[in-house]
C-alpha cells in the first residue's frame, strides 16, 4: 500500500511542490531528447531509403568521432578535420552500397539488419584499429558553463543547450531537405516503392550512397556532440540503444516522428527518473523509456504519425 | 565454386581447431603470469594503463633483475572485453600454461572475480583481486583462494566517511550532514551501499543513494537530483565513462568539486582528462601514489623505454591505473617470492604461490628496494585477513597530474569486519564450505 | 470426407443456413455496405457478383469476422456471428478461399492442407513435444484425411514442395485444399478463378461442383465470369457500391434492368 | 554414390513423416551423438569448460528463439531477460528449497521463464515485426533492472551475485565448483539433445504449423481457425522456458556465479540472435549450427595468429577478429541469406547426385 502511494500519488505531489525542479528536468530532457532525435533519424533516414534497420547507426557515431579526433590528434585543425571525417563518411556510403546493399536487394527485412550488425562489428573494429581504444577528448570550442534563469531557481548550461541548438537546426535541415528538395522527394519515393521509383528514373544506386552519406553525417554530428561531453571511446557506440524507443514511439519512417517521438522520450525519462526513481530504487531511465515506447505502441500500433493500418484481405 | 570454396574453408577451420588445442610448450625455470586485460571495448580506457603497468613490472623484473631470483617471469595477455563469457575462455586458457600452470589470476572484472572464486579452490590458483571483487573474500578461513588486500570497497567506503568527517570536523559533526553515494548500478557499484547504511546509522547523516545504469552516458537526471538534495558530499562509485560525465555534470550544476570524492576506480588519468578544466579539484580515493616520479618508473623508463620518457608517456607510464598494474604485479610476483623462499628457487604451482600470497609480508625495506618508496604502504596478509585494511588516502586532480590531498586514513576495522565475517559465513552455508581453523 | 448430410445428385436446397440483415460497413467516411441483406440455404451454390469496389469481399470479409459491420445482423446457424472473431467463424464451420492467395509460403502443400485440420486436432502440448502414442496416431489419421483431399484435387506431386515455388493455378487448388481439410459447412470463395486459364478454370468448377455436389457444402462465391457464375449458382446476389441491387436465380438477375445498367455502365464503370 | 536413397521406399505414413527419412541421415545422427557423448574422454578442461558447454547452453537458447522467431515470426530481443529469469529461479529454488533435484529446479526455472515470456509476448497481439522486436527490449532492460536492484531475488547477499550451489545427479556432483567439466557436459548435452527432440516434435505437428501458418500470413491463419493470441503466446513460454533452462545451465554449468550483467543484450540477446539468422530462420538444426559459428569463428580468430607463429598485440588482434568476424557475416549473408540449414540442404542435393552432375 505505502509503496503504491509512493509511485501512484508521492510523485505528483512532488511535481506539485517543487516546480521548478520539474521545469528543470524537463529543459533537461528536452535538450537530452533532441540528441536523442538526431540518432534516430539516422535511423529513419535508412530505414525509409533502404527498407534496412540499420544497427550499426551506433558504430558509425563512434567510428565518425573517432576519425574525427584521430584526425585532430595528429595536428589537423579542426575544419580540415572536419572536411576529411565527412569525406570519410561518404567513401563508407560508397563501400556500403558497393559491397554490401548491391547484393542484398530485395532481402528480407531481418537479413537487412543482420547485415548491418556485421557492418557494426567491421566499423567498431576498423575505428579502434586505427584510432585506439583510449578515451579521447574532443575540443570544438563549444562554450560550457552553467547559467541560471527563472531568478536562479532553474540552472543550465552553455553547452547543453548549444548542443540542442545544433541537433535541433540539423534536424530542421533534414526535414526541409526530405521535404523540399527533388533529392528528398526522390528519398520518399523510394521508401513508398522501390519499383515505382526505378520506372521513374531515380537510380537506386545514388539514392542509397547519399542517404547512407546523410546517415554518416548525421552520426558525425552526434558523436562531436556526445564526444565532447564524455570523451570520444566506444561508449558512443551504445547510445543507438538510446534511439531504439525512440523509433517505435515515432516509427520507424517518420522524420517529425523521430523529432517528436525523441523529445518525448528524453522529458519522459528524465522526469521518471527524478520523480519516480528515488521510490523504485533509480536507474530506472533505460527501461521506463522502453516501456513507454510500449504502452504507447499498444494502444496506437501505427506509432506517432503513422496512419492507421486497415488490413485487407 | 562458390560452394566448394566454402566446404574448403570450413575444413580448414576444422583442422586448425584441432591443432591449436594439442599445442604445449613446456620450459624450466619459468612463473607463468597469465592477464586477462581488456584493451579493447567500452572499458577499455581503463583497461589499457592496466593491463601496461603489468607488462611493464614483469618485463622489468626480467630486464633488471634476471626474473624472480633467477627464475624467468612470462606473462600472457588475453582479452576479456570486460565480459564475463570472454573471461572463462581466457581462465580456462590460461590456467594450464607454463611449466606449472599460472601462479594466480588478477581478474580486473568485479563480474570475472565472482565467476573465478568458486573455481579458484577447484583448480589451486589463487585469485588476487586488489581494491575489488568479492568484499568478504577478505575472511581468508572461508574463501582460502582469494586475496584482497590492501582494501575492499567496504574499508574504502568507511575510510571516505573518515575523511568525510574530518572535513566537517569530527564525527560528531557528520550528524545531519548529507551524503550522497552515485553508484554505478551493477554488483560492483552497489558494493559499498550496505556499508554506508551502517555508517549512516551510527553518525547520523543522510545518505542517498543514487544508482546509475550501464554505461552512464546520460545522468541528467541523476545530477538534478543531486542538486536539489544539495549534498555535502559525494561519494563516487563509477566506471568508465559513468567517471567522466559524472565530472562534467557536477561542473554543470555548480557542484564544489572538492566536496566530490570518487572511489579508487572513478579517479584515474582517463576519468578527468575529458573533462577538461571542469575536472580540476576533483577528488578520490587511492592506495598508491600516482605520478611517474617514483624509483620504479625511473627504471621502467631506463630498462623497457631506453630513457625514452615520451614514449613512456605514451605508453601510459605513470598515470593513477598504471601504478596500480605496477603495484598489482609487484604484490603477484612478491607473493611468489614469499613462497620461494619455502619451496625453492623454480617454478612454482597456484598451490604454492598461494602461501606465498597468505605469507606475504611486504616491508617498508622491500618496497625501497623495489623502488616503491612513497608509492604504496606496508602490507602484511594473514591466514584470517586476506584483505590487511591497508590506509587509503585521498588525492586532488589540479588539473595537470594527481597529489595526495590528505593523511593516510585506516579503515574502521570495528565495524567493517563484522561483516566481512557475517557474509563469509553466508556463504560458507550456502557453498557446504567448513571455514578452516586459522589458529 | 465431410460427416454432413449426403445428399442426392439434383441437390436438395435445404433451409436457411446464414442470414445477413442490413448490414452497413464503413471505414472512415468510405461506405463499403449499405444496408445489405440477403440469406443462404444449406447446401445451395450462392454467387455474389458486381463490378469492382461493390463491396464483394467486404460482405466475406464481414461474414467470417474479419471485419465487423456497424450495423445490422448476421446470423449464421441461429447465432449472432457480425460481432464474433474469425477463428471462431472457423470454429462454427465456415472456411474460406482468398483473392490473393493468402497461402503459407514457407510451408509445403501437405502442411498448409494439415493446418486446415489443425481444428479437428486436440492432442496436448505434452503428447505433441513427444510425436509418440496418441499424438502419432492422431497425426497419421489427419495425414490420411488430408491425401484425401490431396486426391480429391490431384495434387498428389506437389504434396512435398514449398507452395511459395507452384504456379498461381495451383496455388490456388492448394488454398482451395486447405479450405476443404476443415470439412466445412459453409465455404466462402472470394474469386477462385481469377487469373485462370480455361482449363484451369473447367477444373476448379469441377472441383466447386464436387465438393457442392459429393458433401453437400454450402458455398458463397465471388466471381466476375459471369459465364460460370450462371452456369454453376443457384442463385445471385448483385452488390453495386456497396447496395445491393438485386437478388434471385441466375436467370432472374440477368434479365433486372438495375443489373443490366450497373454492367453496361450507366451509372460507372 | 554412398548417399543415396534409391531402394528406401516409405510405405505408411508414419515412415514419411519421419524426422530423418534417409537411412544414411539417421546413421549420421546417431554416430554425431554417440561423438558428443565421446567428446569428454579427448577433449582437455579448456575446450569443455570454455568452448563445448558454452556451446551447448547456447545452441539451446538458439533452439528457443527460433522457436519464437523462426517457426511463430515473432521477432524478439529478450532472450537475455527470459535466460535471467531461468537462472535466477534456479538460484531461488535450489538455495531455498532444501533438497529439490537440480532437474526438477532447471525444469521448473524454464517454467518460471514460460510465465515472464507469456506476460512479456502479450503486446505481440497488436504489435508486430521489428516494432515488437523494440519492444521486447522493454523486457531485457526491466527484468534484469529488477534482478539487480530487488535484493530477494539474489537472498539479499552484499555482492548482488548469484552462485550456483553445489547439486548432485544420480551420486555424481553437476554443479558448483567442484563438478567435474565432464559431468557437466554431458548434462548439457543430454539436455540439447533432448530439447532440440522436443522442438522438432513440436514444430512438425499441429502446434508447429500453427506457428508457420501465423508467421506466413496471420490474418490467413486466423480465419482457418488459429487461434492468433494462443498461438503466439504459446511460442513466447515455449520459447522462453528453452531460455530459461539454458538461463538456468548457464550459471549452473558453466559460468557458476555471475550478476546480471551476463545476460545483457550484446552478451546474450543479440549473440542468440545472430545465431539464428546465420544458422537458418525456421531451422533446428540450423539453431546449432549457427551457435557452433558464432562461438567458435572468434576463439579460432583469436588462436589462429599464435598458432602460426604470429606475435601481434592483443588488441590489434581483437580488433581483426571484429573485423573478419563482420567482414564473414556479411559475406555469409550475401552468398546464402537464408543460412546454413539451407547450406547444409544444398550440399545434401549435391551429395544424392554426387558424382553425376544431374
Amino acid at each position: 500500500m505505502e509503496f503504491l502511494e509512493s509511485i501512484l500519488v508521492t510523485p505528483f505531489i512532488e511535481i506539485w511542490e517543487s516546480p521548478y525542479y520539474f521545469i528543470e528536468l524537463v529543459l533537461v530532457g528536452l535538450s537530452t531528447g533532441v540528441l536523442y532525435s538526431l540518432v534516430a533519424l539516422g535511423f529513419v533516414l535508412i530505414f525509409k531509403a533502404s527498407g534496412m534497420f540499420n544497427f550499426a547507426q551506433g558504430a558509425m557515431v563512434l567510428f565518425a568521432a573517432l576519425t574525427l579526433v584521430g584526425l585532430m590528434e595528429h595536428g589537423l585543425p579542426l575544419w580540415a578535420a572536419l572536411i576529411l571525417s565527412v569525406a570519410t563518411m561518404v567513401g563508407l556510403a560508397f563501400l556500403v552500397e558497393r559491397f554490401m546493399l548491391r547484393h542484398l536487394v530485395n532481402q528480407e527485412g531481418l537479413i537487412l539488419f543482420m547485415a548491418t550488425i556485421g557492418l557494426n562489428f567491421i566499423l567498431e573494429g576498423t575505428g579502434q584499429l586505427m584510432w585506439g581504444s583510449d578515451v579521447k577528448r574532443l575540443e570544438i570550442g563549444i562554450p560550457d558553463q552553467p547559467f541560471d534563469i527563472l531568478g536562479g531557481k532553474v540552472l543550465l548550461n552553455t553547452f547543453d543547450v548549444t548542443a540542442a541548438f545544433i541537433g535541433a537546426l540539423l534536424v530542421i535541415t533534414l526535414a526541409v531537405f526530405f521535404q523540399k528538395t527533388p533529392m528528398g522527394r526522390a528519398l520518399r519515393a523510394v521508401a513508398d516503392d522501390h519499383q515505382a521509383a526505378l520506372s521513374v528514373g531515380i537510380p537506386l544506386k545514388t539514392i542509397w550512397i547519399a542517404v547512407w552519406t546523410i546517415a554518416g553525417i548525421v552520426a558525425l554530428v552526434a558523436g562531436i556532440v556526445w564526444g565532447a561531453k564524455s570523451g570520444v571511446q566506444f561508449s558512443l557506440s551504445l547510445i543507438a540503444l538510446k534511439a531504439l524507443p525512440v523509433l517505435i514511439l515515432g516509427g520507424f519512417t517518420s522524420v517529425p516522428g523521430a523529432i517528436v517521438g525523441g523529445l518525448i522520450i528524453g522529458v519522459g525519462e528524465k522526469v521518471a527518473e527524478g520523480f519516480w526513481g528515488p521510490a523504485l530504487g533509480g536507474a530506472i531511465e533505460n527501461w521506463f523509456a522502453y516501456m513507454l515506447a510500449l504502452a504507447f505502441l499498444v494502444f496506437r500500433p501505427q506509432g506517432l504519425f503513422g496512419e492507421k493500418i486497415i488490413e485487407r484481405v | 565454386m562458390k560452394f566448394r570454396k566454402l566446404v574448403l574453408a570450413t575444413a580448414a577451420t576444422v583442422v586448425g581447431l584441432g591443432t591449436f588445442a594439442a599445442a604445449e610448450i613446456a620450459k624450466a625455470d619459468e612463473q607463468f603470469f597469465p592477464m586477462l586485460v581488456y584493451r579493447t571495448g567500452a572499458y577499455a580506457p581503463s583497461g589499457i594503463p592496466v593491463a601496461n603497468g603489468f607488462r611493464d613490472y614483469y618485463t622489468l623484473l626480467n630486464k633488471r633483475d634476471g626474473g624472480i631470483n633467477g627464475v624467468t617471469v612470462t606473462f600472457e595477455e588475453c582479452e576479456t572485453q570486460y565480459k564475463t563469457n570472454l573471461g572463462v575462455e581466457c581462465y580456462e586458457k590460461l590456467k594450464g600454461n607454463g611449466p606449472t600452470g599460472a601462479s594466480l589470476f588478477n581478474p580486473y572484472s568485479t563480474g570475472i572475480t565472482y565467476q573465478l572464486i568458486p573455481k579458484a579452490s577447484v583448480d589451486k590458483i589463487p585469485i588476487l583481486s586488489m581494491g575489488y571483487g568479492r568484499t568478504s573474500a577478505a575472511d581468508g578461513r572461508v574463501f582460502e583462494w582469494v586475496f584482497n588486500p590492501p582494501a575492499t570497497y567496504w574499508s574504502q567506503a568507511s575510510a571516505v566517511i573518515k575523511y568525510f568527517s574530518r572535513r566537517a570536523g569530527g564525527y560528531d559533526k557528520l550528524a545531519g550532514k548529507k551524503i550522497v553515494h552515485l553508484h554505478h548500478n551493477s554488483a560492483y557499484g552497489k558494493e559499498a551501499n550496505p556499508t554506508l547504511e551502517v555508517l549512516a546509522k551510527r553518525y547520523g547523516f543522510k545518505l542517498t543513494l543514487v544508482p546509475v545504469d550501464h554505461p552512464g552516458q546520460e545522468q541528467a537526471s541523476q545530477w538534478r537530483q543531486i542538486r536539489r538534495i544539495k549534498p555535502d558530499f559525494i561519494f563516487m562509485s563509477g566506471w568508465g565513462v559513468m567517471n567522466q560525465v559524472a565530472i562534467k555534470e557536477a561542473g554543470n550544476i555548480r557542484y564544489p568539486m572538492d566536496q566530490f570524492v570518487g572511489n579508487w576506480w572513478s579517479g584515474s588519468d582517463a576519468d578527468v582528462v575529458p573533462a577538461g578544466d571542469g575536472a580540476k579539484g576533483y577528488l578520490s580515493t587511492t592506495f598508491h601514489g600516482a605520478g611517474s616520479d617514483f624509483g620504479v618508473h625511473a627504471d621502467i623508463i631506463k630498462h623497457i623505454y631506453g630513457g625514452d620518457a615520451a614514449a613512456a608517456k605514451e605508453n601510459k607510464v605513470g598515470e593513477v591505473l598504471y601504478n596500480r598494474g605496477v603495484v598489482n604485479a609487484m604484490f603477484a610476483t612478491e607473493a611468489v617470492r614469499t613462497a620461494q623462499a619455502k619451496f625453492g628457487n623454480k617454478s612454482l604451482t597456484g598451490e604454492q604461490v598461494r602461501w606465498g600470497l597468505e605469507n606475504l609480508n611486504i616491508t617498508q625495506e622491500t618496497l625501497d628496494k623495489l623502488g616503491f618508496k612513497g608509492m604504496v604502504s606496508p602490507l602484511k596478509i594473514t591466514c584470517e585477513d586476506h584483505e590487511t585494511m591497508g590506509p587509503v588516502i585521498i588525492q586532488k586532480w589540479d588539473g595537470a597530474k594527481w597529489s595526495y590531498a590528505s593523511e593516510w586514513l585506516t579503515p574502521m576495522r570495528d565495524i567493517v569486519r563484522p561483516l566481512v565475517e557475517a557474509d563469509a559465513a553466508a556463504y560458507a552455508k550456502e557453498n557446504n564450505i567448513t571455514p578452516r581453523n586459522c589458529n | 470426407m465431410p460427416d454432413g448430410p449426403q445428399t442426392p445428385t439434383g441437390r436438395v436446397i435445404g433451409d436457411v443456413i446464414m442470414k445477413v440483415e442490413n448490414v452497413s460497413l464503413s471505414f472512415g467516411g468510405v461506405r463499403a455496405l449499405d444496408n445489405v441483406s440477403f440469406d443462404v440455404r444449406e447446401h445451395e451454390i450462392l454467387a455474389i457478383i458486381g463490378p469492382n469496389g461493390a463491396g464483394k469481399s467486404s460482405m466475406l470479409n464481414c461474414i467470417n469476422g474479419f471485419y465487423h459491420p456497424q450495423e445490422g445482423a448476421i446470423t449464421y446457424k441461429g447465432k449472432r456471428r457480425d460481432t464474433a472473431k474469425p477463428y471462431e467463424a472457423a470454429e462454427e464451420g465456415i472456411a474460406r478461399t482468398f483473392q490473393n492467395i493468402a497461402l503459407f509460403k514457407g510451408m509445403s502443400t501437405l502442411d498448409n492442407i494439415m493446418t486446415g485440420r489443425g481444428l479437428k486436432m486436440k492432442r496436448n502440448l505434452f503428447w505433441q513435444a513427444l510425436y509418440y502414442g496418441p499424438a502419432l496416431k492422431e497425426e497419421l489419421e489427419h495425414r490420411a484425411k488430408a491425401e484425401e483431399v490431396i486426391d480429391f484435387l490431384e495434387i498428389e506431386a506437389i504434396r512435398k514442395t514449398p507452395v511459395g515455388r507452384l504456379p498461381y493455378g495451383l496455388q490456388k487448388r492448394v488454398e482451395l485444399g486447405r479450405a476443404l481439410a476443415a470439412e466445412p459447412d459453409l465455404l466462402l470463395l472470394d474469386e477462385p478463378m481469377a487469373g485462370m486459364n480455361h482449363e484451369e478454370k473447367e477444373d476448379m468448377v469441377r472441383y466447386i461442383l464436387d465438393v457442392n455436389d459429393e458433401y453437400g457444402t454450402t458455398i458463397v462465391l465471388i466471381e466476375h465470369d459471369m459465364s460460370v457464375v450462371m452456369d454453376i449458382s443457384d442463385r445471385v446476389v448483385v452488390l453495386d457500391y456497396g447496395k445491393k441491387l438485386a437478388a434471385g436465380t441466375p436467370d432472374e438477375v440477368k434479365r433486372n434492368q438495375d443489373v443490366i445498367d450497373a454492367y453496361l455502365g450507366v451509372s460507372h464503370d | 554414390m554412398f548417399y543415396r536413397e534409391a531402394g528406401q521406399f516409405k510405405t505408411t505414413y508414419q515412415d514419411d513423416q519421419a524426422v530423418f527419412p534417409v537411412l544414411q541421415d539417421k546413421a549420421a545422427v546417431f554416430l554425431l551423438i554417440l561423438v558428443a557423448y565421446a567428446v569428454p574422454f579427448v577433449a582437455d578442461e579448456y575446450w569443455l569448460q570454455a568452448i563445448f558447454i558454452q556451446f551447448l547452453v547456447f545452441a539451446l537458447m538458439a533452439i528457443g528463439l527460433n522457436i519464437l522467431m523462426g517457426y511463430a515470426g515473432q521477432v524478439s530481443l529478450g532472450t537475455g531477460a527470459f535466460a535471467a529469469v531461468g537462472a535466477y529461479a534456479c538460484y531461488k529454488l535450489t538455495t531455498n528449497i532444501e533438497g529439490m533435484n537440480i532437474i526438477v529446479a532447471i525444469l521448473l526455472s524454464g517454467g518460471c521463464a514460460a510465465a515472464v515470456g507469456v506476460v512479456f509476448g502479450l503486446p505481440s497481439l497488436r504489435i508486430k515485426g521489428f516494432y515488437l522486436a523494440v519492444a521486447t527490449l522493454a523486457a531485457q532492460f526491466f527484468i534484469l533492472w529488477l534482478f539487480n536492484k530487488v535484493g530477494w531475488f539474489y537472498n539479499n547477499n552484499p555482492s548482488g551475485t548469484i552462485t550456483a550451489p553445489p547439486r548432485e545427479l544420480f551420486g555424481v556432483l553437476i554443479t558448483g565448483p567442484s563438478a567435474s567439466p565432464e559431468a557437466r557436459y554431458i548434462v548439457c548435452l543430454t539436455f540439447l539433445i533432448v530439447f532440440a527432440w522436443f522442438a522438432k516434435n513440436l514444430v512438425r505437428g499441429r502446434i508447429g504449423r500453427n506457428w508457420m501458418a501465423i508467421r506466413d500470413m496471420d490474418i490467413a491463419a486466423e480465419i482457418i481457425g488459429i487461434r492468433p493470441l494462443q498461438t503466439k503466446l504459446l511460442a513466447f513460454a515455449i520459447s522462453s522456458f528453452y531460455c530459461g533452462v539454458a538461463g538456468a545451465l548457464m550459471i549452473f554449468c558453466w559460468l557458476g556465479s555471475a550478476e546480471t550483467e551476463a545476460f545483457d543484450l550484446v552478451n546474450v540477446s543479440f549473440r542468440v540472435l545472430f545465431m539464428i539468422i546465420i544458422g537458418g530462420l525456421g531451422s533446428i538444426g540450423g539453431s546449432i549450427m549457427g551457435a557452433a559459428f558464432i562461438i567458435l569463428v572468434p576463439i579460432f580468430l583469436t588462436n589462429f595468429p599464435p598458432m602460426v607463429g604470429l606475435d601481434i598485440s592483443t588488441a590489434l588482434q581483437k580488433h581483426l577478429e571484429e573485423i573478419i568476424f563482420g567482414v564473414m557475416i556479411v559475406f555469409f549473408l550475401i552468398v546464402e541469406p537464408e543460412g546454413f540449414a539451407r547450406l547444409w540442404q544444398i550440399l545434401r542435393e549435391k551429395l544424392r547426385k554426387w558424382p553425376f552432375p544431374y
